[in-house]
């Protein structure tokens, strides 16, 4: 019983990290392939939600009811809360910084549309 | 298994790090160090399962935390160009950046 | 005094979780270390809703599961478009109406819209934000009027 | 099935080649800002590798310091100067002959130490297993370190804390406690009016 347990654990840690690892590199493609910043900010999102998130679950599938599986709730926790609030400021620097995306196809913010700018894009 | 993951990860390390060489801007570097932090964080993790000593997971927390912290540091450094002003900003001082 | 006591038991909560201690003497360590913590952040004023919030409601768990299945569903339709030979993206920003009246539904529904894929909110004010989309197919208001009750619900309206 | 020994092994080598990769990127980019941003990552990478030698305690500080601290210093110091790095009106040969020969005599200064985990190595044969029986049962603290530096030797931990703790007091001087304090002042003062009319709304 006990060994079927552990077997079912195994079999569950090895889904979630083939899903979480293969989205993780997906959104690593993603961040090099994608053609501007704003883009590449989902890549990095799917690598910090999805991708992070599926593999912790895993690893607490590996570990069981120990003070491990406590841990890694806790930093999952901590990256759920935290991973769209770094996103968000990131993307609200590069806005008040004045970058535009690529290509816009709509835009509905009060800024006038700009070229992006070649190099670094903050005003000195 | 953790092999396998660790190897996945290795590869989505070293993409994220070429981005991060290639830039071109500010906010593509940040977007990349801030996904390399939590790359580690699942780095720590696993290698501590690896090598069957999970304890080591503080570390792994302690990480996800300053991570966090040092991006948004940066950012405000990069919007304010300074790190000791509060984030509220008077308002005088907000007509003085403008 | 109430927010001070539930400080002093999470802190000690969180202690107990990450040390595995219960030895008298380390016991005593962390409880006098939670104190100084509770006294400093008392000193710093920090006692107050937004730091301690007691009040969070149990719907935030059933909120997230939620917000778990809308996170995955997202992050397939931005993989299959990051996968595509020829990335079929139409970025825009477009303006969201929110009908949040707290601060705690504004951080939750923006953070809801930033952490699915595809969607980042950029900007925030009273009545609306600002968000940036990767495809067409992630404008969808009915979906943000959706997560907006949701989150209204949660976050208290 | 590969066994944990060689996989370790696997991901340590993985590890040192982005160590290089990331350090050659640093070397050749004059772009101070992405710079700080490599340093970061080199920081990292670098507790990744501690954490799979078991050295956690140096992992824990390389978090703080390397990846922490030392980044937004970096930044603060980037904003009193250029974001470029100039290029050196200097040939390179002298500094990289000094290099590789500094590099060479440490490599060689190695070859004379024991096997890396050789239980035969002074390190272990010495005074550590003292502490490591005697540790538990004398301080009562888990974590062997904590108890050296916190109880076995004190008084220097003391002295060294004061030390830094001046010198951190006399740089504040130096530089300008008084403005500091005043915007300090301000703020708290701020964040009160806004508690005022919080409450009252």
């Amino acid at each position: 019983m006990h060994e079927l347990l552990g077997m079912a654990a195994d079999i569950i840690s090895i889904f979630l990290f083939i899903i979480g690892g293969g989205f993780m590199l997906i959104g690593a493609i993603g961040i090099i392939r994608l053609p501007d910043f704003w883009s590449r900010l989902h890549a990095a999102g799917i690598i910090d939600t999805v991708g992070a998130e599926l593999i912790l679950t895993g690893m607490m599938f590996q570990a069981g009811f120990t003070q491990v599986t406590v841990k890694l709730i806790l930093i999952g926790l901590f990256l759920f809360v935290t991973s769209p609030t770094s996103t968000h400021a990131l993307a609200n620097a590069a806005f008040t910084a004045g970058i535009m995306p690529l290509g816009m196809k709509r835009n509905e913010s009060d800024k006038v549309l700009k070229p992006a700018p070649v190099r670094d894009g903050v005003k000195t | 298994m953790f092999f396998a993951i660790l190897l996945a990860l290795m590869v989505t390390m070293l993409l994220v790090i070429i981005r991060l060489f290639a830039g071109p801007t500010l906010y593509d570097r940040v977007l990349a160090t801030n996904s390399f932090g939590t790359l580690t964080v699942l780095l720590i993790g696993l290698l501590g399962f690896l090598t069957e000593r999970p304890e080591f997971l503080d570390i792994a927390m302690l990480y996800a935390l300053i991570n966090f912290v040092s991006t948004i540091a940066i950012l405000k450094f990069f919007r304010y160009r300074d790190i000791s002003r509060g984030l509220v900003q008077a308002p005088e001082e907000e007509q003085r950046n403008a | 005094m109430m927010r001070a006591i539930g400080l002093g038991v999470g802190l000690f909560g969180l202690w107990l979780a990450l040390s595995g201690y219960f030895k008298p003497f380390l016991l005593s360590l962390g409880v006098l270390s939670c104190i100084a913590t509770v006294l400093i952040a008392q000193r710093m004023r920090l006692l107050d809703r937004e730091t301690v919030p007691l009040e969070l409601p149990l719907t935030l768990l059933l909120y997230w599961a939620w917000l778990g299945r809308e996170v995955m569903k997202s992050s397939i339709a931005v993989s299959r478009v990051i996968l595509a030979r020829k990335m079929p993206i139409a970025q825009q920003l477009i303006r969201v109406p929110t009908t949040q009246h707290t601060e705690m539904g504004h951080t939750i529904f923006a953070n809801s819209i930033t952490l699915t894929p595809g969607t980042v909110t950029v900007e925030t004010t009273d009545d609306s934000y600002i968000i940036h989309a990767l495809t067409d197919a992630a404008c969808d208001m009915d979906g943000f009027a959706s997560m907006d009750a949701r989150a209204a619900k949660v976050g208290g309206a | 099935m590969i066994s944990p020994d060689t996989a370790a092994i696997v991901i340590d080598a993985l590890l040192f080649t982005f160590l290089v990769i990331t350090a050659l990127a640093i070397v050749q980019l004059r772009h101070l800002f992405a710079v700080v941003m490599l340093a970061g990552v080199f920081s990292l990478l670098s507790a990744g590798l501690f954490v799979s030698l078991d050295a956690v305690d140096v992992a824990f500080t390389e978090a703080a310091v390397g990846a922490g601290i030392s980044t937004v210093l970096m930044l603060g110091t980037m904003a009193l100067t250029a974001r470029e790095e100039k290029k050196s009106p200097h040939p390179i040969f002298l500094p990289l002959l000094v290099c590789l020969v500094t590099g060479a005599a440490l490599i060689y200064g190695t070859l004379d130490m024991p096997p890396f985990g050789s239980p035969d190595a002074p390190v272990q044969t010495h005074v550590a297993p003292d502490y490591i029986a005697r540790t538990p049962v004398e301080t009562g603290v888990p974590n062997i370190v904590t108890a050296v530096l916190a109880s076995y030797r004190g008084y220097d931990t003391l002295g060294e804390t004061t030390v830094i703790f001046t010198a951190v007091i006399a740089v504040l001087m130096l530089l300008g406690w008084d403005t500091k304090n005043r915007s300090l002042a301000r703020n708290a003062r701020r964040r009160e009016e806004d508690r005022e009319k919080g409450d009252e709304a």
